[in-house]
Order: C-alpha cells, then structure tokens, then sequence
C-alpha cells in the first residue's frame, strides 16, 4: 500500500502545479514510512519538503496555501500527533468555507499513518477517526488495499473539502488480517494490490462490498476489513463484509440495504469503543432498519482504555474477538 | 546531588501575578511606557541581515512629532493625496463604529466591536499594500476595509444579520470576509489565522509572484501556540509575510503583562526567530505605513518576514458585551500618551496646509450622513431578527457539494426548493 | 445557576489549600460570565488570577500543579476555545496515571461555558461534549440546575481524575426551555435553585430521573433537560426525562431500567447529530434494551452543519423537534 | 494603494528550503559552526535582569579546554567526587545504550533510543539538582536516572516489557517515569511536558517551598506551540523552572534549520520573554553544571525562570528504527567539534589528578559487568513477548477507580481475579 500512496501522490505531483506536500521528514529522507520516497528528488526541492515539528504549523500553513488555490498534501507523521493541530482542522479548515459565505476555503489533504498492530504503544497507535466523522465540514477517507489507496488519495486531493487521509499503517506492507501466529504476507498476489499506472480515483462516499453474504452485515474500514474477512472465514458464517473506504461521507445506501437483507450486523473498528464510530453506524441502522433487526448490532473495538504497549494483541481486535460477535448476532450461543 | 541545606536563607518564595499600575479608582498612570521623541530610531537598508537590526525591536518608531511635522528617517513621503485618504478612512471607521454601538444598544445587531483610537493601523496598512497582497485581519482593523472603500450597506447588512447579509447570516457581526478586498475571513477563535498568512505568502514565493501577506494579532492573542508556530515557519521558509501584533496593551480585562511584557516587548520575539522586529508607533499614521512599507519591501524582495509591534491603546471596551470601568481607571484613556492618531494625522495635513478644520468638519458631516443614510437603507432590510437570508443558507458550505445528511436535513427542517 | 458555581468555587477555595483556579479575565474581573466574581479579592491574588490567552498553557499549568498535589481548576472562556488544549487534555491530562504505572496523575477540574442560544454565532454556542467522551481517561460532566451544578462541581473538583465540567451557558441565569416565545425567566423559584449552603457533593454517573412517565424515555443533559420537560408538557406524552448529569461515567443502569419500561428512547443534544453523544446512547441502549425496544430511538440534535449565528432557532434543538421525535417513537403519526 | 509597477524590477521571488552543508556522499561539515575558547564568556550574577543579558545567548559558554582544564568565571568548581560519580553515569549510559541497542536487533525489546554524544547534560544536571526538585525528561536524557543510581533491572524489566516492567506494560520502551528520582513521566509525543514543569513550578512557589522544576525539549520540538506557551507562562508567573533545549541538531532526518537556526540561536528566544538565555557547551560537563547551577540560585531566590540552550550532536540514530546514513554523511559525528563528553571530562579529571586510564578501563569493566549482569536477570524474568504483566494491567489506572465500561471489559476480555 505504501507504493500506491507514493504512485498517487507521484501522479498528482506530475499532472498539477498546484499539488505540493510537505511535513515531518518527509523531504529528503522521504518519510519514516517512505511514502513520499524519491518524491523531492524527481519534483524538486519545493514540491516535497521537511517541516519543523510543528503539527499546528503544518496545517496552519496548509490551510493558507489552500486558500490561494493550492492543494497542498500535508503528512502527520502520526495520526496520534495530529492533536496539536486540532484546533486548526476543526477551527478552521472545517468551517472557513461556511463562514466566509463561500469566498474562501481550503482544499487540503492531510496524510497520515494510523491505528495499531505494530508495537508502537500509546502514541503510534491510536485510530483517531470518530473525533474527525464529528466534526461537519471535514471528510475522512480510511484505505484498506493498494488500488483504493492511490484512487482514493487522488480523489481526496481532488476534493475540494478538507480531507483527513488516515492510512492504517499494518496494512502499508501487507494485508494483516490479525492472524499473529501466522506468517506475514505481502501485498503480492493480492488481488487489490494491482494498481493501475497513471491517474485514477476511486470515489469518496461509495463503500466496497469486500464479501457478498446473506447471514449478517460486518461494517469496517482499514485493517479491519482484512481482520473482518479472516472471522467470517474462521467462525463459517456466510456474512456480508462492507469496506465503508470513506466515513465522511458515508455510504449510507449500501449498508442499510445489505443489513435490510441479513437482519444482522457487526461493527469493527480498532479505536477504543465508548464514543467511537461505532456507535454513529450503530445508531444510524438501528434508526434505518429497526424493524428488518433480528438480534442486537454488536459493536467490536479496542477497549475503553489507553493503547497499552505490552498487550498489543489483547487489545487489537482479532478474528477470534469478531467471531465472538458473529455468533452472538447468530444467536449461536 | 547537592545539598539543599544552603538554601536556608534565601528570600521566601511566592508566586508572581502581574498587576496593572492602576485599577478603578486608583490615578491612572502611564509612567511605566517611554515616549521617545519622533525621527529618533535609524532607518536600515531593507536588505540589512536581521542579526544587525537587534536593537530595534527596544526602541518605538516614530515619525509625527508634537506639532504635526513629520521627521526623521522613516517619514514616508506619502502624497497629500493618501493622507487624506487614510484620515477620510479612520474617520469613517470611528463614525461608523458609533453608530453601530448604538445599533447595538437599540437591538439592532447581536454585538459589535470598535477599534477606537487604533483607527491609523487597517487604514496606514491597506494603503500601503497592494490590491494581489492579502490581509488576515483580526476584528479590529475594519479600517482596513474602510480604507478601501468596501460598501457600507454590505457592511451594515453583515451586522444586522439581514436577508442580505453577504455571509448569508451564518457568521457573528463584525467577523467579516471580504476576499476582493484582501480581507480574509476573521473567526471567533484568536490567533488560528496568522499561521494562513504564512502559508498564502509561502504559496506565492512557490509560485514565484511577488505578493505578500499581513497578518494581525493582538498582544493577548500572542500567548498562543499559533504565534510561534507562525513564527516559526515564516522565519525557516522566509514567507513574504508582515506579521503585526497590534499591542494595545488590553486583552478584555487582563492587561499586557499577562501576554509577557512586564520585562521585554513584543518586537523582540522577533530576534529569537532571527527576524527584523519593529516597534512602532501605532497611533502615527506615518509610522505605521512607513514600518510597512519598509517590511513590505523586505518581504518582496525575498528577504523574508518582518514582525511589527503597533504600539497603541484600546480606548473603547473590548466589545459591546464589556464594561472597562469595572478593570480599568475610568479616565484612564486620557492620560495616554500617544494621542489619538486620527487627530494627529489631521495636525499634519493642517500643518502641510493640505487640510483644515473647515474640511474636517464638513467631512465629518459627510461621513456621517453617510452611516445614517447606510443604516437606513440596511434598516429597510431589516435588522436582527426582522430579516435573515433564507433558511436553506444554513446548509450550505458546509462542503463544496452536501452529502445526504445535509440533504435531508434541509428536508427535515423544513427548507423547500431555493428557500 | 452561575451564583451556585461561584459558592462552590467559594466553598472550595476556602476548605482546601491545594485549591487554586486560573483563566481568562477570571482574577480581578471576576469572569466573562462572573463565576468567579469576588473570589481573588476574598481568598487572595494567588488563588484566583488570571492567565495568557492560552488555553493550551492552561491546561498545561493546570496538569503540573495537579502532578505536585493542588486541585487546580481552570476556567476555559468559551468551551469553542478548547480545542487548542486538546493535546493536553487528551494526550496528557487523560493518560498521564495510565502510562506512568499510577506514579502520576493530574486532579484538575475544567470549567468552561458551552452550548447555544445566547445568539453567541459559531465560536461561542458549540457543545463539544462528544470528543471528549470518547477519550479515555477523561471525565464529563455537565449540570443542568444550580442545585446539581454545585454539587457536581464540588465532586469533580475533589475526584482524582481530571474533568470536563461543562457549564449550559444558556442556563447561568435562568432555566431557559427552548420557548423563546415566552418571556425570559430567572432561577427564582425553581426548586432546584435552592442551594444549601457550604459543603455538599453530587456523585458523579448518576443520573436524575427528573420526570417520571410510562410511555418513552427521554435523555438529556445541560439546557435540553429543560427544553425536554417543556416538549413533554407541550405534547402530552407521559415521558420520563432523565438528565444525565455525567456523561462520563453513565448512569447506565438508570438509563437500561427506564427504557426497559418504556420500550422508546428519544435523545436530546445541542450538539450537531452525526458522531455525537447521542450515537452512543442509542447504540447503548439498542445494545442492552432489543428486545424491549417498540421504535427505532429516535435522536434529536443540532444539524450537522456549524452552529450558524442567524440561525439560531432554526438549528437550536426546540420543544418542537422534540415533540415530533416523540411523537414518531410513540407512532403517532 | 501603492502602485505594483514599480516592483517589476525585483529578483524572482522563489520559497526558500533549509538545506544541511551536507548530505551522505558530501564531505561532512561544521564550518558554520563557531566554536569560542573555553572561558571566554563573562558569568553575570544570578539577580542581574534579563535586560542586562541580551548578550549571552550569542556565545557559548564552555569551561573545559582543550587540555582538559577548567577554565573562566563559569568553572563550578565541583568535587572530583561528584565529578567522578558524573563520569560513571555517563559511562554507564552510553555502556547500557549500546547494549540494548543490541538486545533489539536480537528481539528482546520492541524499541530503543540512544544518547550518544549527550550523556553530560541529565548526569550534569542531575547531581546539580536536588531531591526535591523535578526533571521533566525527554526520552534522551536517561543519565538522569543513571547519576541517581535508579535500579538498572527495573529499567531493563521495562524495556523488555516484562513481568516486573514498573509501567505495567503499559508504555513504550524507554519512555520511563520515575517519580522517586525527580523523572516525570515521558511520553511519545512531543513537547507537551514542557507546560507541566512550569505548573508545577508555580505549584511550588504557590506552596512557597523552594524546590524547582527542570524541563527538556529537544531542538526539533521547539517548533511546537507548547514551547511557547511554557515559555510565556514561565515568563509572566516568575515560576521557578529552568527549561532546556537540548539542541543535539538533528531531529530524525531534519537538521536544525528546520527548527529555525538559520539567522539565530535558541537561547535567542529568551530575549522576547524578558529571561535569561543561556548557549552552552553541551558535551562539557562542568558548563552544563555551572549553567543549571547558576539559573537554579536564580530561580530559588525568586528571580525566575532560565532558558537554557545545550549546544550538543546526535552521535546515533535518531532510535533502532532510523538508519541516519541516509540523510547525513556517514562521518559527520567524526568531525564534531565539541569532542565526546565522556573523553573530556575523563581528561579533566586525569589533569586534576584525580582519575587515571587504568581506573578507567577498570570502570568500564565494572560497569559493562553490571550492564551484562542486570540484562541475565531481567532475561530470567523474560524479554518481549515471553513475559507480561497479568492482563488486568491493561485495565488499571485509567481512572483512579474503574467505571462499569472497564469492569465489563475487563470481564469480556478474560480477566479473572487479580490476573
Ligand atoms: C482561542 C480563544 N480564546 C479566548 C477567546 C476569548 N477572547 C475573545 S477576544 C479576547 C481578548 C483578545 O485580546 P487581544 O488579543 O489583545 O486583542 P484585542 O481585543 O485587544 O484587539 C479573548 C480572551 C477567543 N475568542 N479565542
Ligand atoms: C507531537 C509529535 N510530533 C511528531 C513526533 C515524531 N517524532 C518523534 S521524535 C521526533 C524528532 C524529535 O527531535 P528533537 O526534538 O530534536 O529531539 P531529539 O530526538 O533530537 O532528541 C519526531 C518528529 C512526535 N513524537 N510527537
Ligand atoms: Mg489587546
Ligand atoms: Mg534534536
């Protein structure tokens, strides 16, 4: 995934002047994740650049090249370190276009790693998104392959709104489903990992249907979708698994029909439960398809405590934490 | 470790809290502020490194002295032309803010904000700057707009939140947007914008144009993260970008040592970022266009950001929602010594014989036939409450295109069609 | 109500040393909104002052003082201007006993006024109570009379935790329904602004059953409580209201029981819809109450756009959206 | 306005980038780099007002002399002892680094940062300070706790993430708390500790008690707007801290100039607070020593805050997941001009007499002995991954009391009893 990233943001770099990016180590060095790899030294020094540390700053600076019509692509080295620019996207990229009566705006796509399953503790873990999905004026796109990373990104560049891009990190080298005691793969031979030369987007706001099923509905995005297809696997229930790709917007139309068909559904997410987007897509189906419920949606996330080092995969959810609810929703205990 | 036995005697420690020289009730007093005479502080070449300009940001810039004549290095030279231009904007501005404190008082608006007695810093800067540069204002230079003839009917409308409104009522009063007049859209929260005027002038260096970007930010507002981080990134990228921090030593109630200058100035953040730091005279028309201008060049030049310190003081209180009696000496305005800059410029053009108390006057007049016929016509518009722009104008720009919850909400709020 | 918080702060101040408060204008002002009117000059310029325009060095400060054992409890002007201290309410305040083994942690309790209906425009009636729901390690509070505002001030500012204490603005002077119609009314009267003098606590995450009714639920907190009780007297359903009083921690229990009786939720914020509270009421109560619910919970919010200034009443929760919502739980239509 | 015309002359505008004098392949360089004799700068005393010491932030306070010898008014004039008990913390330091530097590659532990090059700074300003004061740390100064004797199985427990790890599993390697010795918790994230020194600075002086507060923030993380706000903070509340910027000139892969060091230094910044700054020679033991000294009288006897910068090098990678030859020359570390700290005051106290090559080497035996000692016991209780805390550790200290969310939780996920 980490190619396709590079790839769309090497396209977009090439067709439009306007695109630059720039953020923490991403110069030079290409990023400590290398999604900006080779970028300063094909485009040149001002396309591709290092920052100071200064997340505030960054977005902050974002934000006032956007406004001349720019559309600047900057990185948080961290999704956990986009916090001190919170204010900024919140404050201000969120709500310029509004309240300037449409005169200013700010097109910008901020890139950053996110979510867990890497041993990186407390704050190279965390899965931000429900304080971003909250917020009206931005949106939030969240890959799970390749091919919808780079189509994604561009068309997230392309946006006209202020786009939070959060890349789950596991998935940069390999579609991890959870498995620990297996070995690690690659994207090689994934069939999503095929990605097209050259420009192409895939649309934000229209989700994926990853597994066709008739039993139950899971909902997920990033990691979770390929942790969400090693349960449906492992636990035999022929479940429906929908890849939302974008939380803001939201395919709303693609999950009430499936949940409308199964009856059922399970929600995945890594970030901590209480307050998480679960809970909008719980809410959401519950008001959308009360009378087609057949059993309780069960939500499955990360605890309701900090990202703790040392208990990664006790508090990562894992296939054997989803089938758990999958059964539940099938009444199979 | 050392021993701590040695520290037995030393003076008991308390905690320090800043305090005014003068509260309510108590003489006001301005003996802590030095007024240097005007024409005193050497004027650099635009080119000079920042690292031989460390003195500046101690001294005050100043270029009218107390007759009315302009002296010294930094006299602009502007034509009696701009002059009266900027003393015709600074009037309107101290007219037009009377009147809608009234407003307010009668209803009218939901709140209002003046600029009294900082009238010459929107007005002295506008001027200066070109129609391509851009300003991120804060709510107090609307001189700015003034200076640049922004209609006063689109003006008034914003403030009583009428159907025609320009903001299309989704914004508070006086928290304008006005991008065809360089004015970038002013918000609520302090301080977030100065780090926009940043990245716009970096967007022009990358785009190799030559306009540049000025900022605003009061001096409470400096004591947030967002200054330095300008800062910071204005000085390692060298954006062409005049950051100003309109010091009118007054943050609501808290006065100027709580944002930090019991000890220094706000110029002299400047020497930590390797930048020129000016300290100037916000109250001397001349001064703040001849700053700017000198800044301005700097920054075209591709030498990089200034930051100004526009010394003045806020006689007004800070919005329609305050008292100052209640933390301030009531007289205290008066014993200011740096005079009101709209009667300081007027002196000038008397003294140049470009101007007379006969014309002032009668611009007075003017101007102020101007508001009143202004507010009529917004008033047949409607104000607070009589008129809004339709209800559909709630849901739009929240994106460039809604999504489906926009779109049933609008249903579920009852807006239909165009409404 | 702000007479209540100011006597708590009083009540404190003068029982407890480590007792200390700062903010914006709070010293010799005495507060934008007056809820620390007369404090410095009682107990001293040291334990009520004033500070920077700063909202992320006051909660800084605030964390340090905590750490050396002071209850500190600073004053953010506008709930709008927390968003810069984010960082450190989230990735400070909240973590700080977690990941230090319990070697550290910060008691600090802060104030500060939100929500709408004072024609405040976009940066002075938002209600961001959701972001911080769902950070673990933070709790929230917010009272909705000055009985309760005491009481539950008094028992944050004595918990070991830090808290968001947030304070209905549009309820300082009056307990304002949302019938704006009606002429303004004072506390005067109201039996909740009967507050006993001195010491007395609210526990926090226990709710108020503040109407008792068989038909439908309704939850609430801060003004809606109010805004609430007037939908059910306008529309005749016997509803139960309950003011939750803490969000976090939820009275659950409380909330389980009466839905579970009643079989029909509404939830009330001020707050724009998607992503907010109320999401992980209803996803809550659908979790718990299934198989007793007889119609989807109905959620009624602010709209998800930013809280527009002319707009006021239109985006403002009123008794009649409440009513319609009621009106569809108990399928009147 | 001004007319644009008369800018059609100007160079071309283009967006400046710091560049490093050198990337890998380039000769490495510190030609920009001025490196004053030791001894050179005058010691003012500790009550002077920070006007009085705009100069200082512009040298670079150094004692110790190419021969090893103290040297000028900063020398502190510490016991050997003390000196000695500096030098095994830092041996210590860089000994147990390199061998947990290993213990990752082989898969003991998921992380670790060395502090290479920097040793003197935490040993130097942990002997200085007192037990009752309080280091605010970044993840680069543990010779804090090594000049404090911290137990050495303890801080291996927790870099394997075992059993006995004291932060219950719950944070990164090396990200330590250690309250007993003055070490505030460490986090990930950048700067944010840097406010809490000066609460709890200005706790203290509240409590009027004299102890005093001690922060860290590397040169990169200056850049965030939480070093300015401590800084503002510290100014205006007089709190009795000392705040250090630890300047090693590399922050992962960008060089200072990323950081705003192009036209300045950032001792420099303490100029527009009003505070001392003072620029001092970080790989010098007895400089840092005499520096903290000098602000901790200062800031006991009520006068203040310091701002202190140590002028270092990163010698090692930025952490085992950085491979620094990919953005600087691979012997850039060899051409450093202010020398390995250890190296130096080794010399110093060879000169004095007081040390020797053999006590030395036998020191290093020692300590390389203990290090080797302390990782087979903690081994005995398990590296990452073969041994953790019980799982209900995961559910402790969110709050001070679990609510029902946890409880469940801890249910759902299979905790049982105490486990
Ligand atoms: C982030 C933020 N914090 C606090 C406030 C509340 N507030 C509004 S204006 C003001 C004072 C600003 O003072 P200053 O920056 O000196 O500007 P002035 O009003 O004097 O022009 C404060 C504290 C706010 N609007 N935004
Ligand atoms: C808020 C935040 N932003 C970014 C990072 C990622 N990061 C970790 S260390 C580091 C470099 C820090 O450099 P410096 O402050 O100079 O300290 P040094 O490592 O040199 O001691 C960065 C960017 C972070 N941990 N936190
Ligand atoms: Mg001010
Ligand atoms: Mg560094």
């Amino acid at each position: 995934m980490i190619r396709a990233i590079n790839d769309a943001l090497d396209v977009m770099l090439t067709r439009d002047p306007n695109v630059l990016m720039f953020g923490e180590d991403i110069g030079f060095f290409g990023g400590v994740f290398r999604a900006t790899d080779g970028l300063q030294a094909k485009h040149g020094l001002q396309r591709c650049f290092d920052t100071p540390i200064s997340e505030g700053g960054i977005i902050a600076t974002a934000i006032g090249m956007g406004v001349r019509g720019l559309r600047p692509v900057p990185e948080i080295q961290f999704a956990d370190y986009i916090l001190p620019a919170f204010d900024q996207l919140v404050s201000e990229a969120a709500r310029l276009r509004y309240r300037s009566g449409g005169e200013f705006w700010a097109p910008i796509t901020v890139r950053s790693p996110y979510g867990g399953g890497i041993f990186g503790g407390q704050t190279h873990s965390q899965s931000p998104e429900a304080i971003f999905a909250h917020v009206t004026g931005l949106k939030t796109v969240i890959p799970s392959t390749p091919y919808d990373a780079k189509g994604l990104l561009i068309a997230s560049i392309e946006s006209d709104d202020p786009v939070i891009f959060l890349e789950p990190k596991r998935l940069y080298n390999g579609p991890f489903d959870g498995r620990i005691d297996q070995q690690v793969k690659s994207w090689a031979g994934h069939p999503a990992a095929q990605v097209p030369e050259g420009h192409y987007t895939v649309p934000l706001g229209k989700a994926a249907i990853v597994r066709e099923g008739g039993d139950a509905t899971i909902l997920a995005y990033g990691t979770m979708v390929h942790v969400s297809l090693a349960a449906v696997e492992m636990h035999g229930v022929d479940a429906e698994v929908i890849d939302l790709r974008s939380i803001v917007p939201l395919d709303i139309d693609t999950i009430e029909a499936s949940v409308n068909k199964t009856g059922r559904c399970v929600i995945v997410h890594e970030a901590s439960r209480f307050g998480g987007y679960g809970a909008e897509l719980s809410a959401l189906i519950q008001e959308r398809c009360f009378y087609r419920l057949e059993a309780p949606i069960e939500r499955v996330a990360g605890w309701d405590t900090p990202y703790p080092h040392a208990f990664e995969w006790d508090y990562f959810p894992g296939p054997a934490r989803i089938g758990a609810a999958l059964n539940r929703v099938m009444e199979k205990n | 470790m050392e021993s701590q036995a040695h520290r037995a005697n030393r003076p008991s420690i308390q905690l320090h809290i800043p305090e005014p020289l003068a509260r309510p009730g108590d003489k006001a007093s301005f003996d802590h502020i030095e007024v240097p005479p005007a024409g005193s502080v050497r004027r650099p070449d635009t080119a000079e490194r920042a690292s031989q300009l460390r003195d500046l940001p101690f001294q005050l810039i100043r270029v009218l002295d107390n007759d009315g004549k302009a002296i010294g290095p930094w006299d602009p030279k502007l034509t009696p032309d701009l002059l009266r231009k900027g003393l015709r904007a600074m009037l309107l501005t101290r007219i037009f803010d009377d009147r809608m404190f009234r407003a307010h008082r009668q209803g009218k608006t939901s709140f209002y904000m003046k600029s009294t007695g900082e009238e010459a810093i929107g007005a002295a800067q506008s001027l200066i700057l070109g129609h391509d540069d851009m300003c991120f204002p804060t709510y107090r230079v609307m001189s700015w707009l003034h200076a640049r003839d922004y209609p006063l009917t689109d003006m008034v409308n914003q403030i009583f939140s009428n159907a025609r409104d320009p903001l299309r009522g989704r914004q508070l009063p006086i928290l304008f947007s006005a991008r065809d007049y360089g004015f970038y859209s002013v918000s609520g929260n302090l301080g977030t914008r100065f780090g926009h005027a940043v990245g716009w002038a970096m967007g022009a260096a990358y785009q190799g144009v030559d306009e540049i970007a000025l900022a605003y930010m009061g001096e409470g507002s400096t004591a947030e993260g967002a200054f330095h981080e300008t800062l910071t990134f204005a000085a390692v990228y060298r954006a062409p970008v005049i950051l100003c921090v309109t010091n009118n030593q007054w943050a609501i109630s808290s006065f100027s040592g709580f944002a930090g200058t019991e000890e220094t100035t706000f110029a002299a953040r400047a020497i930590g970022y390797g930048l020129p730091g000016l300290r100037v005279d916000g109250n001397d028309f001349l001064a703040v266009a001849a700053a700017t201008r000198w800044a301005a060049d700097r920054a075209r030049s591709g030498k990089g950001s200034t930051l100004i310190e526009l010394f003045t003081y806020r006689v007004a209180g800070h919005s329609t929602s305050d008292d100052p009696t209640r933390y301030r000496p009531r007289d205290e305005a008066e014993h200011w010594p740096l005079g009101d800059p709209i009667e300081r410029l007027k002196q000038h053009l008397i003294t140049l014989g470009e101007w007379s108390e006969d014309r002032h006057t009668a611009l007075e007049k003017e101007l102020d036939d101007l508001v009143r016929s202004t507010v009529k016509e917004a008033e047949k518009v409607g104000v607070l409450g009589e008129s809004k722009p339709p209800l559909g104008e709630m849901f739009e720009g929240v994106f460039a295109e809604p999504d489906w919850r926009i779109v049933m909400q609008r249903r579920e709020a009852g807006v239909h069609g165009d409404d």
